[in-house]
């Protein structure tokens, strides 16, 4: 039941051309920085990458755009990126556009053996469209497909060698998400801690749902907007 | 007063002591500093935080705990973190009590256009779509006109929309409006706008509800 | 924002007869003890319960059950309780069977905004009888819909003022699901903490779910099959 | 041997280090007790609990901490508690890796019903619908044959189902069965049991797979 290993390098080796990841985070806050690299050092191709967002140009999923690794994106927000405008605008790479609520819905979905569930976010609007709309009690939906990925990136705080994860404040975001998706799921954290050192009512995302676990070093974690007040003064 | 004040300052009374709300990007974050001092409310941001507080003082920025206008926030005294996922639930559900958001176009049946425009780059919704069918109530503020004087406040959206006769309130810097059953509702005037002002400028119909 | 009353006897009273309440626990653990006994006291008539069980003949929502307060009651297994069974065979009560995990799901749902969703459990079975069955990608599922209650009753380990909810081992079970499920949520716990001493990273069920909070006294919390070991020995 | 204790140590080498493994109600519970020491597996309760360990010492049994069986218990190092809709995203999902189920009646196409007795009182299906669709390996065990000498391997099921071709592997007290695209195969001969008894004490059309 040890899933730790060392090596991003060797981890990221079982990822083919073509594969499909869920990766965690919210703009450059909880992503798996240290995998992506790897995947951008191995120059796997043809991905299919189901996040909430891509990353900036030169930090996160960005990198993989830039190395044109991405095929298709499936994301809610992709405005911090000008990468992504040029290669769309080129028609390089294939976008699906999904609510926030709907993506992070459709990822627990098909992490949960749910292949479809209604949703009132989007009805009337072009996100529906070709999509089945249906009523219940009165009042219309749209059917959206839950997601299974070949592969999920997670990024924790903790993790113990079982693969059990705790996150820290909203880094947590869709990274418990990805990880139900995932059909193998890859968690980078930042420690490492013994068996029993997480307490069970605190386990965010249970062994379960991971296969293997590395620790990464020296965390870059990017701010991309960085607001302050001054002391003692308001914002 | 600029217009942006006019707007900020009258969104701040559709907040109440006890609501759960949900403030968008731009503009509506500013709602939150405009609130008075002791309002009992609990900010959500749909990144998977319930209770942001203000921002951080310099040197405490931390990249683990951002809003979802991804700027670095902190946290109140209750707060809460979440994953995404439950995050719609409280948004999906109804159990966020107000959704104040930034408009492109309204039209008069309470349609929002926020996200796209044809021909631009595309963005992406982000969590818009999900808060306007999902939120109690939905306000949002905007410019009354864009900037070469044509009236946001359309008979039909012309953009592609957000959301379909989601909106209870709209906000502008010249009147606010609700929109009923019967249809778009003057209610307000603001900042010394006259109803002839406020119609020469509304491409939308709406009933004059004035007392 | 301050959630906390004192009187389980005042807080049921806004409670009518025919109301609809989603009821965590899961057996006899984690149940909402104070708040049924408050409402078998107040003699609230024709209810629908959402619960994965109905108690046992003398405790918890076998309470309610002796004194036929209970109109109908959605479970997924109901098989402790006599009374229950002596109700079914006369006719007395609406029993709707769930798979447990369905329950769960459409309880999540309801809180969600989901209104439906399908699944493969019960396929071919008479859970699926008068049901939608559809195929995705070649295999069948069931539509379930989503459960809104008009109340939840809850029972928490910790809570703050502002209604943030932690619970304790498994006690936790059904009742973050009937928290979301609720229009009116209820919570009993066992001890109300200052606000900030619950870790935001902790909280289990977030204030935005409940509506009110008690504190009970003198937790009963049953065991339904003590099963133990000798010290040192086995099993 | 009972024919108790042959299923369940059968039942036992079905265990593989690393797997996630639910443990049904009943004789499927005895399969813990029976685990080599040191078998390094996580059991998973539906209620909402990874890392069950053994039953507590005497004294120290906790209404807060019980399996599905309604049974107080411990937990291993490494456990982790969650709400019952996580429980069941790791069952319906297909993250456990093998579930053991006792059953009434199986048939020969892999479909089990082991929750309900038409005229007695309907107790529940609790979480065994989900179990039998949801895990990666399915295995039931049960006695081959009633308190009647009648066989609990059919043809077809007379009972209602818990699930319809869900079941990968058949332990009873005589034999092993596997069910595949061919159909139902004998794969193993238990307790000095012989062909032609199974044979004669099963309802069910089967292939030899003896090899």
């Amino acid at each position: 039941m040890d899933k730790v290993t060392q090596s991003f390098e060797e981890i990221v080796k079982q990822i083919p051309d073509g594969a499909s990841i869920a990766v965690g985070g919210f703009g450059l806050s909880g992503i798996p920085e240290k995998l992506i690299l790897a995947l951008v050092a191995q120059g796997t191709k043809d991905l299919t990458i189901y996040s909430n967002n891509c990353g900036v140009d030169d930090w996160g999923l960005g990198l993989l755009l830039k190395e044109r690794q991405i095929k298709k994106m499936v994301a809610s927000y992709v405005g911090e990126n000008k990468t992504f405008e040029q290669q769309f605008l080129n028609g390089e790479i294939d976008v699906e556009l999904t609510p926030q609520g709907t993506l992070a819905e459709r990822l627990r979905a098909g992490g949960s053996g749910i292949p479809a569930f209604y949703t009132p976010t989007g009805v009337g609007t072009p996100i529906a469209e070709g999509k089945e709309v249906r009523q219940f009690d009165g009042e219309e939906y749209v059917l959206e497909r839950g997601i299974v990925a070949d592969f999920a990136f997670i990024k924790g705080w903790k993790a113990d060698r079982y693969g059990n994860i705790v996150y820290r404040h909203t880094a947590q975001n869709f990274n418990p998400l990805c990880a139900m998706a995932g059909k193998v799921t890859i968690a980078e954290v930042e420690e490492i801690v013994e068996l029993g050192a997480l307490l069970p009512d605190e386990v965010h995302t249970p062994a379960v749902f991971v296969q293997h676990v590395l620790a990464g070093q020296q965390y870059e974690k990017r701010i991309e907007k960085r607001t302050v007040r001054s002391k003692g003064g308001e914002a | 007063m600029t217009a942006r004040d006019v707007i900020v300052q009258r969104a701040v009374k559709e907040v109440q002591d006890g609501m759960n709300i949900n403030l968008g990007i731009g503009m509506p974050t500013l709602v939150a500093d405009a609130l008075p001092a002791g309002v009992d409310v609990l900010l959500q941001s749909e990144n998977g935080m319930l209770g942001i507080g203000p921002y951080p003082v310099e040197g405490t920025e931390d990249a683990d705990l951002i809003n979802a206008g991804k700027e670095t926030v902190t946290a109140v005294n209750g707060a809460s973190y979440f994953d995404s996922a439950t995050s719609f639930s409280m948004i999906r559900g109804g159990h966020i009590d107000l959704a104040i958001l930034g408009g492109m176009e309204v039209s008069q049946h309470g349609d929002l256009a926020n996200w796209m425009i044809p021909g631009k780059m595309v963005k992406g919704m982000g969590g818009a779509m999900d808060l306007v069918v999902g939120a109690k109530r939905v306000i949002v503020i905007m410019d009354h006109v864009n900037k070469h004087g044509e009236s946001k406040v359309k008979k039909a959206c012309t953009l592609p929309l957000t959301g379909r006769g989601v909106i209870n309130r709209l906000i502008t810097d010249l009147a606010v409006f609700d929109f009923t059953e019967q249809g778009m509702v003057l209610v307000e005037l603001l900042d010394g706008h006259t109803l002839e002002d406020v119609t020469a400028k509304t491409e939308a119909e709406f009933i004059n509800g004035l007392t």
